[in-house]
C-alpha cells in the first residue's frame, strides 16, 4: 500500500570562499553606439552567468541586456577570475561587473556633464539615455554620448574592476571569525509515495523556497533550483558510486549509475524569497549550490511522515526502506534512529558477479 | 569498437545463407536492434570477426494471427508491440512489458528476438511469454525447428541457438490467446530501469467453481535465466480465488526463485520482491479476468 | 570499408567508412553534423538523439551499414536559414536548457513525440524524454516548453509569457 | 473462440511515416519571434527581466560548439591507461610495442611530466601516475594517435608492471592512527577543523533532552552530460593553447604553468561553453599530458573522456559519516549541540579543505545555538578523489542537521516548522563562527514553503497523507 508523507528542511549557504580570497575582475567598454562590452574571466557551465552579468552591466549603465556582448573565458583576452564555483559568480563576479560599468559610466557621465550643463554627479543613466536627476527630458542618447566620448572628447568609456569579498581569518583553536561576505537561505517541503511493501519511494512534489537576495533573472532563478532539486532528488534516493573489496568502481556507467530520468522527477514549485543583500550587486547573493542542499533531507523527513521509519544513511534506496520497515515492525515499540539496523545496507559492497 | 567484416541480409533466407557461409570458420555476431550488442561490442577485448545485419529482413517484422496462434516476427520491436492492436487486445501484459524497456529511443531499435537471445535474466519479455507457454522458431541452414520458450534459455546470455542459427518468431500458443495475464518489474528507478525482479503471472478462470485454472508464473532476474514458478503454480491449480491464495502463492514462488545478492540488491531483497510482486500481478491479472469477463469475453480456457 | 548512402536532413549523402562506425560519428565525422552529441557512446543519456525513418532513435547504437537507404533528421536539419522550429523557439523563450548539452537530443525526442501525439500530457512527455538524462534543468522548463510548441504546432497561441 | 480470419499486422516501420515526405510546411517560427510583450532582453531596467538566455538558441540549434566539437587540421586523439588497480607501487612501464603500433605517433609516461603534482590546496595529485598508484582511476600513460580507435588499441599493449597493495577503503578505518598512511609517510588525516563557542557539556547538563543520531551519506558523482575534453596545440613559439571544459581558467593556468615548468605568459586556456560542471570541472585533468603529447608532436592533441573515465577518473562528493549530539529544552529550544564528521576524502586532497571547512562551519544549521562544537577531519583513502561538488558539504550536513531535527520535534511532540521557527536565525544572529548575519530570511522561507505547500502539522507517521 501507498503511504503519502510530507517533509520539510531548510538550510544556510554561504556565497563564496571560506576566507580564502576569491576575487573577480572585469572589464566593461562603452561602444561609440552606446552599447557595452563585458570581458569576464569566469566560465559560462550552464548556469546562465554570463546572461546575469550582462544584465547587471546594462543595469549599471542603463541600457538592455541584448545591448551587452560578453566576451568570456579566456586567459589571453579576459581578466583573472576565480571561476564558476562557491555559487559566486552574480555575487562576487556580479559586482566586479557592476563596478566596471560604473566606472564606463562615470567617464560618459564626465563627457555628458558640459554638454546638458550640470555637474557629472548631477547625472544618471536609464532606459539608453543620460539625463539630468529630477529632469529627465534634459537628455542624451547613450549613443551619442559614448560617441562623442571618443571622437570628441577623446576619452574613450572604459572601466575596470575588482571584488572581493571581505572576510576575517578563523581562530585555528575556536574557528571563530567571519569566513563568508554574505549567506543565502531557503526551505524546501517534499511530499512523497512510499510502497509500505517495497519501500519503494516516489517523490510526488517538492515546494522549494529560496532566497538568492535580489533575482537578477526570476526564470534563471527557477532554472537552477529546478535542476538542483532534481540532483537532491538523485542523492536522496538513487545515486551511489560502489566499490568492490579491491576498490575499484563497479559502476561506472550511466547504466548502473541510477540518476533521475524526466520519469524520476517530481513537480517542483519555485518560490523565491523576497530579499535584498546591500553589499550584492543590486541587492543580489545567489543561487546556485544551496538549491540541491534541504532537498535529500526533506525526503528523508516525508519518509519518516510516511511510514515512520527513519533512513540515517543515503541514498534511500527501496531496499533499504523495506529492511527498515521489517525492523521496525519486528521491534515495537519504536524508537528513534533506527540506524543500526540499516548499516548493513549501508555499505553493501558486493563485487559483481 | 574493434573492427569487423559486415553484411546485411535482405531476407531471412539470406541471413541464414549468410550464417552459414561464416559461422563455420569465424565469430559471427547478428545485429538486429543493436541496443544491446553494440554497447557491449564498445567495450568488449575481442569483437567478432563477421557481423550480420538483419534489420532490413522485412519478412521478420510481422505480427500475425495463424493457426497455431499468435506469431510475433523476431524483429519486431518494442514500440511495435506497445503499438500492435492485436497485441493489446489480447495481451496488455506484453505491451506492459515493453513498455519498461529503456526508453523510447531502444524501444524504437531494439527487437522483442533480440531481448530474448540476449537472454539477460533480467529481461522484461521474458517473463510474459514465459507465462504465455510460448513457442520459438529458429531458422537454420537445415529449415526451421520449433521449441518452447521455456527450453531456450540455457543460462545467463546463453540460448540454444547454434552459430548459424537465427531465432525467427515467437507464437504464443492458440489455447492462450486472451489468457488474463498481468506483468510487473521493480527497478531501481522508473526510467530506463533494469529490473531487480519482474514477474508475469496468467491463469484461467473456473468461473462455476471460482477456481484458477492453468496458473502460469514467469520470474525474471532471480535465477541464471528467466524461469517459470512451478511450485507457486502447482499450488494455485484448482485453488479457490482469493487474496490469501494469492499471498500464499508470492510466497511459494520464493522457493522457486534462486536470486542472487549484487551491487543492484541483496538475494534477500529480491526474494521479499518476488512475494510481492507475484501477489501483485496475481491480484491484477484477476482483476483483468473479472473485467474480461463483465464485457463479454469467453473467460473459459480454450479448447 | 562500408559504403553507405542515405538521406541526412533531406540531401543524399554518401561515405566510405569502416564498418564499426555508428550513425553517429558518420554524423559527427564525416558529415561535421555536430549538433548530436556523444555522452555516453552506449545509449543511456540520449545526447545522440536523431530520428531515422520517423522514430527517435540513439544514433550511438546503429552501425553505418544499417542506416543505407534510410531517412535522417538530426537538429541541423529542423530549423532553416531564417525560421526556427517552434521547439528551438519555445526552448529559448523559457531558458529549457542550461548547458545545452543534452538539448539536441531533447528537441529531436519532443520533435517525434509532437510528431505522432499533438497534444501530450505532462506523463506523456516525461515518458517521451525518458531516454534523454539531463543533470541541469530538472526537466520542468522542457516539459513547459514543449507543451507551449505543442499549441503552436497545432496552430494555437502559445503561452509565450509564463503567467507569474 | 471461435476461428478467426488470418490477420495481417503491418509493422509501422514498413509504412513509411509522414516524416519522409518533404517536410510539411509546417509553422515554424521566425525568428526573432514577434511578441506581444517585448523580450526581457530588450528591456529597461534589465535586472529583474525573465530574459532568455543568449545562447538559448545557439544551444536548440545545436550550434554550441563544445571542446568535442571542435577539430583543428591535422589534430590527433589521445587516451589514456588507467591503473584499474586501488593501490600499488609501479615497478616499470613498458610502452615500446604500444610506440611502435601504426598510427600512434607519441606515448608518454608520469615520467615526462617537468613537475608531476597538482592540486588546489595540497599538491598531492599525480598528472600520471609515475611511481605509486593511489586509486583505480589513476592513468598511468598517455598516447596520441591518428585516430581514436588506434589509440584506444594502443593501450592494451601498454605493459605496466605492478606490486599490488592493500588499499584503505573504508573512512573510519583511515582515521585510525595504526591504519597505514595511503600517502605514507603522510597521515591519513589531513584536514582538521573545529569550530567552538559556549560550553557544550554544561549546555547538555541543562537540557531537559539530549538527542543523538549518526547520519551517513554516499559517494556520488557530478554526471556532467558533456565528458571532459581538451585539446591542447603547442606552437613553434613555444605558446600552447589549451580548450578545455574547465570552470576555473585562472586556477588551470597556473596549474598547468607550474606542472609543465613554464611561464604562464606561454599558455593560453580558453574554456568555451562547458557542458555541466556542478564542480567536477573546477580542477586541470589531462591538460599537462595532452600539452606534452602536443609539444612531442608538434600537432594538436584532442582528449576525451568516456563516460567511465568520468566516473573514476574526475572528482566526485565526499561522503560523510557525522554524529550529532543535541541538548533541548522541553519546549525545543536548542541549548547545545556537538558534531563529529568524518569526510572520506578519497586519494587526493583536492577541494577536501574547502568541504571540511563549510561542511563544519554549516554543520549546525540555520539555527541559534549559544554552545557548539564541531569537529571534522578529513581522511585518505584509496577511491575516487572527492572535491568540489555543488554544496561543498552542504547536502550531506543538512540531511543530517535537518534529520535530526526531526527526530528531536517528533520525541518532544511539537510541529517541524515550529521547532525550526523556534531556533531559526533572525537578522543579526551570531552564526556559528560569531558572524553577524545580514539579510536573513531562513523563517520566511520556512513560513513561504509551508503557505505555498498547504503545509498543516505533520502526520501521524503511518501516512495518512492528511497531517496530525
Amino acid at each position: 500500500m501507498k503511504r503519502r508523507g510530507r517533509g520539510m528542511a531548510c538550510m544556510w549557504y554561504p556565497i563564496g570562499f571560506t576566507v580564502a580570497a576569491n576575487p573577480s575582475a572585469a572589464v566593461v567598454k562603452v561602444n561609440e553606439d552606446g552599447t557595452a562590452t563585458l570581458l569576464t574571466g569566469t566560465v559560462e557551465t550552464g548556469q546562465g552567468s554570463l546572461t546575469i552579468l550582462a544584465q547587471i552591466t546594462a543595469q549599471e549603465l542603463g541600457i538592455a541586456t541584448d545591448d551587452v556582448h560578453v566576451v568570456s573565458a579566456d586567459t589571453d583576452a579576459t581578466p583573472m577570475d576565480t571561476g564558476a564555483i562557491a555559487s559566486r559568480t552574480t555575487y562576487v563576479t556580479g559586482n566586479a561587473a557592476r563596478m566596471a560599468a560604473e566606472k564606463a559610466k562615470l567617464t560618459l557621465f564626465e563627457v555628458a556633464a558640459p554638454l546638458l550643463g550640470v555637474k557629472p554627479t548631477q547625472l544618471e543613466a536609464q532606459d539608453h539615455k543620460i539625463f539630468v536627476k529630477g529632469f529627465p527630458q534634459r537628455n542624451m542618447h547613450i549613443g551619442d554620448v559614448a560617441n562623442h566620448a571618443r571622437v570628441v572628447s577623446g576619452q574613450p568609456p572604459i572601466g575596470s574592476a575588482s571584488f572581493n569579498p571581505e572576510t576575517l581569518a578563523l581562530d585555528p583553536e575556536t574557528g571563530q571569525g567571519k569566513p563568508f561576505g554574505t549567506y543565502v537561505y531557503a526551505t524546501q517541503i517534499a511530499e512523497v509515495d512510499v510502497d509500505d511493501e517495497t519501500g519503494e519511494v516516489e517523490v510526488i512534489r517538492v515546494v522549494a523556497s529560496h532566497d538568492c537576495g535580489t533575482a537578477i533573472n526570476p526564470m534563471l532563478v527557477e532554472g537552477q533550483v529546478e535542476g538542483g532539486v532534481a540532483m537532491g532528488v538523485g542523492f536522496a534516493l538513487e545515486e551511489e558510486m560502489l566499490f568492490d573489496a579491491q576498490g575499484r568502481h563497479i559502476n561506472p556507467n550511466l547504466t548502473n549509475y541510477i540518476m533521475p530520468t524526466s520519469l524520476d522527477t517530481p513537480d517542483i514549485e519555485v518560490d523565491i524569497v523576497d530579499s535584498y543583500d546591500p553589499t550584492g550587486p543590486f541587492g543580489a547573493k545567489g543561487v546556485g549550490e544551496p538549491t540541491l542542499v534541504p532537498t535529500a533531507a526533506a525526503i528523508a523527513n516525508a519518509i519518516y511522515d510516511a511510514v515512520g521509519v527513519r533512513i540515517t544513511s543515503l541514498p534511500a534506496t527501496a531496499e533499504k526502506v523495506c529492511k527498515a520497515l521489517q525492523a521496525k515492525r519486528e521491534q515495537q515499540p519504536k524508537q528513534i534512529g533506527t540506524g543500526a539496523a540499516l548499516d548493513g545496507a549501508a555499505s553493501i559492497n558486493t563485487a559483481v558477479q | 569498437m574493434k573492427s569487423f567484416e559486415f553484411f546485411a541480409a535482405k531476407d531471412s533466407s539470406d541471413a541464414v545463407t549468410l550464417l552459414a557461409q561464416h559461422a563455420a570458420n569465424a565469430k559471427v555476431k547478428i545485429i538486429a536492434g543493436g541496443t544491446d550488442l553494440l554497447a557491449d561490442l564498445k567495450f568488449a577485448a575481442h569483437g567478432p570477426d563477421v557481423v550480420v545485419d538483419i534489420s532490413h529482413v522485412d519478412d521478420l517484422k510481422n505480427i500475425t494471427l495463424t493457426e497455431q496462434g499468435l506469431n510475433i516476427g523476431a524483429l519486431v520491436t518494442h514500440t511495435q508491440i506497445m503499438r500492435s492492436p492485436l497485441i493489446r487486445q489480447f495481451f496488455p501484459a506484453l505491451v506492459d512489458a515493453a513498455h519498461t524497456i529503456g526508453a523510447v529511443q531502444t524501444r524504437n531499435l531494439g527487437t522483442l528476438g533480440g531481448n530474448l537471445v540476449t537472454a539477460v535474466p533480467s529481461m522484461d519479455s521474458g517473463p510474459t511469454l514465459m507465462a504465455l507457454e510460448a513457442i520459438v522458431t529458429i531458422a537454420g541452414n537445415g529449415g526451421r525447428r520449433q521449441v518452447p520458450l521455456n527450453e531456450f534459455f540455457v543460462g545467463p546470455r546463453k540460448t540454444i541457438l547454434k552459430p548459424d542459427e537465427l531465432l525467427a518468431e515467437i507464437i504464443i500458443p492458440k489455447q492462450n490467446l486472451g489468457k488474463p495475464t498481468h506483468f510487473l518489474k521493480f527497478g531501481l528507478r522508473k526510467g530506463q530501469a533494469l529490473a531487480l525482479v519482474n514477474v508475469a503471472a496468467s491463469f484461467w478462470v473456473d468461473w462455476e467453481k471460482n477456481v484458477f485454472l492453468a496458473p502460469r508464473i514467469g520470474l525474471g532476474a532471480v535465477a541464471p535465466k528467466v524461469i517459470r514458478a512451478p511450485q507457486a503454480e502447482a499450488y494455485l491449480e484448482g485453488r479457490t480465488i482469493s487474496a490469501e491464495a494469492m499471498a500464499e502463492a508470492g510466497r511459494v514462488a520464493v522457493g522457486d526463485a534462486k536470486p542472487i545478492s549484487d551491487f543492484r540488491a541483496s538475494a534477500e531483497y529480491r526474494r521479499h520482491l518476488v512475494a510481492v510482486l507475484t501477489k501483485r500481478a496475481l491480484e491484477s491479472a484477476w482483476t483483468l479476468a473479472q473485467t474480461r469477463r463483465l464485457e463479454g469475453w469467453n473467460g473459459q480456457r480454450n479448447a | 570499408m562500408v559504403n553507405v548512402t542515405l538521406r541526412v536532413n533531406g540531401e543524399t549523402r554518401s561515405a566510405s567508412v569502416p564498418p564499426e562506425t555508428t550513425l553517429l560519428r558518420l554524423l559527427r565525422d564525416q558529415f561535421n553534423l555536430t549538433g548530436s552529441k556523444l555522452g555516453c557512446d552506449v545509449g543511456d543519456c540520449g545526447a545522440c538523439t536523431v530520428i531515422v525513418d520517423g522514430q527517435p532513435v540513439n544514433s550511438c547504437l546503429m552501425l553505418v551499414g544499417q542506416v543505407e537507404g534510410r531517412e535522417v533528421l538530426t537538429i541541423e536539419g529542423l530549423a532553416n536559414a531564417d525560421h526556427l522550429y517552434p521547439l528551438q523557439k519555445l526552448f529559448e523563450h523559457f531558458g529549457s536548457l542550461q548547458c545545452g548539452f543534452c538539448g539536441p537530443g531533447v528537441i529531436m525526442s519532443a520533435k517525434a513525440l509532437l510528431d505522432e501525439n499533438p497534444d501530450p500530457s505532462t506523463e506523456e512527455i516525461r515518458d517521451a524524454l525518458g531516454g534523454n538524462l539531463c543533470r541541469c534543468t530538472g526537466y520542468t522548463k522542457m516539459i513547459e516548453a514543449i507543451k507551449g510548441a505543442s499549441c503552436i504546432l497545432r496552430g494555437e497561441e502559445a503561452p509565450l509569457v509564463k503567467s507569474a | 473462440m471461435a476461428e478467426k480470419p488470418k490477420v495481417i499486422e503491418k509493422p509501422d516501420v514498413l509504412e513509411r511515416p509522414d516524416i519522409l515526405k518533404p517536410q510539411a510546411p509546417a509553422p515554424l517560427v521566425a525568428f526573432p519571434i514577434e511578441v506581444v510583450v517585448p523580450e526581457g532582453r530588450q528591456q529597461t531596467p534589465a535586472v529583474g527581466q525573465r530574459a532568455s538566455r543568449a545562447d538559448g538558441r545557439l544551444h536548440g540549434l545545436g550550434q554550441t560548439k563544445y571542446i568535442d566539437d571542435m577539430y583543428f587540421p591535422n589534430m590527433l586523439f589521445a587516451k589514456i591507461k588507467r591503473a584499474g588497480i586501488a593501490s600499488a607501487r609501479i615497478k616499470n612501464i613498458d610502452t615500446k610495442e604500444a610506440e611502435a603500433m601504426p598510427g600512434v605517433v607519441a606515448v608518454i609516461t608520469g615520467r615526462d611530466i617537468p613537475c608531476n603534482s597538482f592540486g588546489p590546496s595540497l599538491k598531492d595529485q599525480p598528472v600520471l601516475a609515475d611511481t605509486r598508484v593511489f586509486h583505480a582511476g589513476d592513468g598511468v600513460a598517455a598516447v596520441a594517435a591518428v585516430s581514436e580507435q588506434i589509440a584506444t588499441e594502443a593501450l592494451e599493449k601498454i605493459k605496466v608492471d605492478y606490486e599490488v597493495l592493500t588499499p584503505v577503503l573504508d573512512p573510519l578505518e583511515s582515521l585510525k592512527l595504526e591504519t597505514p598512511g595511503v600517502h605514507a609517510p603522510s597521515a591519513n588525516i589531513y584536514g582538521h577543523k573545529v569550530i567552538k563557542k559556549g560550553d557544550v557539556e554544561k549546555a547538555f547538563a541543562e537540557s531537559d533532552h539530549v538527542f543523538e543520531g549518526t547520519f551517513r551519506t554516499q559517494m556520488v558523482e557530478h554526471v556532467p552530460l558533456e565528458p571532459y575534453a581538451c585539446i591542447a596545440q603547442w606552437d613553434a613559439n613555444g605558446r600552447v593553447t589549451i580548450y578545455s571544459t574547465l570552470g576555473r581558467i585562472t586556477l588551470g593556468r597556473a596549474d598547468v604553468a607550474r606542472t609543465l615548468g613554464i611561464p604562464m605568459s606561454r599558455i593560453r586556456i580558453v574554456a568555451t561553453v562547458v557542458g555541466g560542471n556542478f564542480g567536477g570541472k573546477n580542477e586541470i585533468r589531462a591538460e599537462p599530458a595532452m600539452a606534452l603529447l602536443s609539444k612531442k608532436t608538434g600537432r594538436p592533441v584532442k582528449c576525451v573522456f568516456t563516460r567511465s573515465e568520468e566516473f573514476t577518473s574526475s572528482t566526485t562528493r565526499h561522503p560523510l559519516i557525522m554524529d550529532y549530539k543535541t541538548g533541548v529544552t522541553k519546549q525545543g529550544k536548542i541549548l547545545g549541540r556537538k558534531i563529529r564528521l568524518v569526510l572520506d576524502g578519497g586519494a587526493y586532497c583536492s577541494w577536501s579543505e574547502t568541504t571540511l571547512g563549510k561542511a563544519c562551519i554549516l554543520s549546525a544549521g540555520p539555527y541559534n545555538i549559544e554552545n557548539l562544537y564541531a569537529e571534522a577531519f578529513v581522511v585518505y583513502t584509496n577511491k575516487t578523489m572527492t572535491g568540489a561538488m555543488r554544496g561543498f558539504g552542504a547536502p550531506q550536513v543538512c540531511f543530517a542537521y535537518e534529520s535530526h531535527m526531526d527526530d528531536i520535534a517528533k520525541a518532544l511532540g511539537i510541529d517541524p516548522l515550529e521547532i525550526r521557527l523556534l531556533n531559526a536565525f533572525d537578522e543579526g544572529s551570531l552564526s556559528p563562527t560569531s558572524q553577524k548575519l545580514h539579510s536573513v530570511v531562513v523563517k520566511e522561507s520556512l513560513l513561504r514553503a509551508a503557505k505555498r505547500f498547504g503545509w498543516n502539522g505533520i502526520g501521524d507517521g503511518v501516512g495518512n497523507g492528511n497531517g496530525a
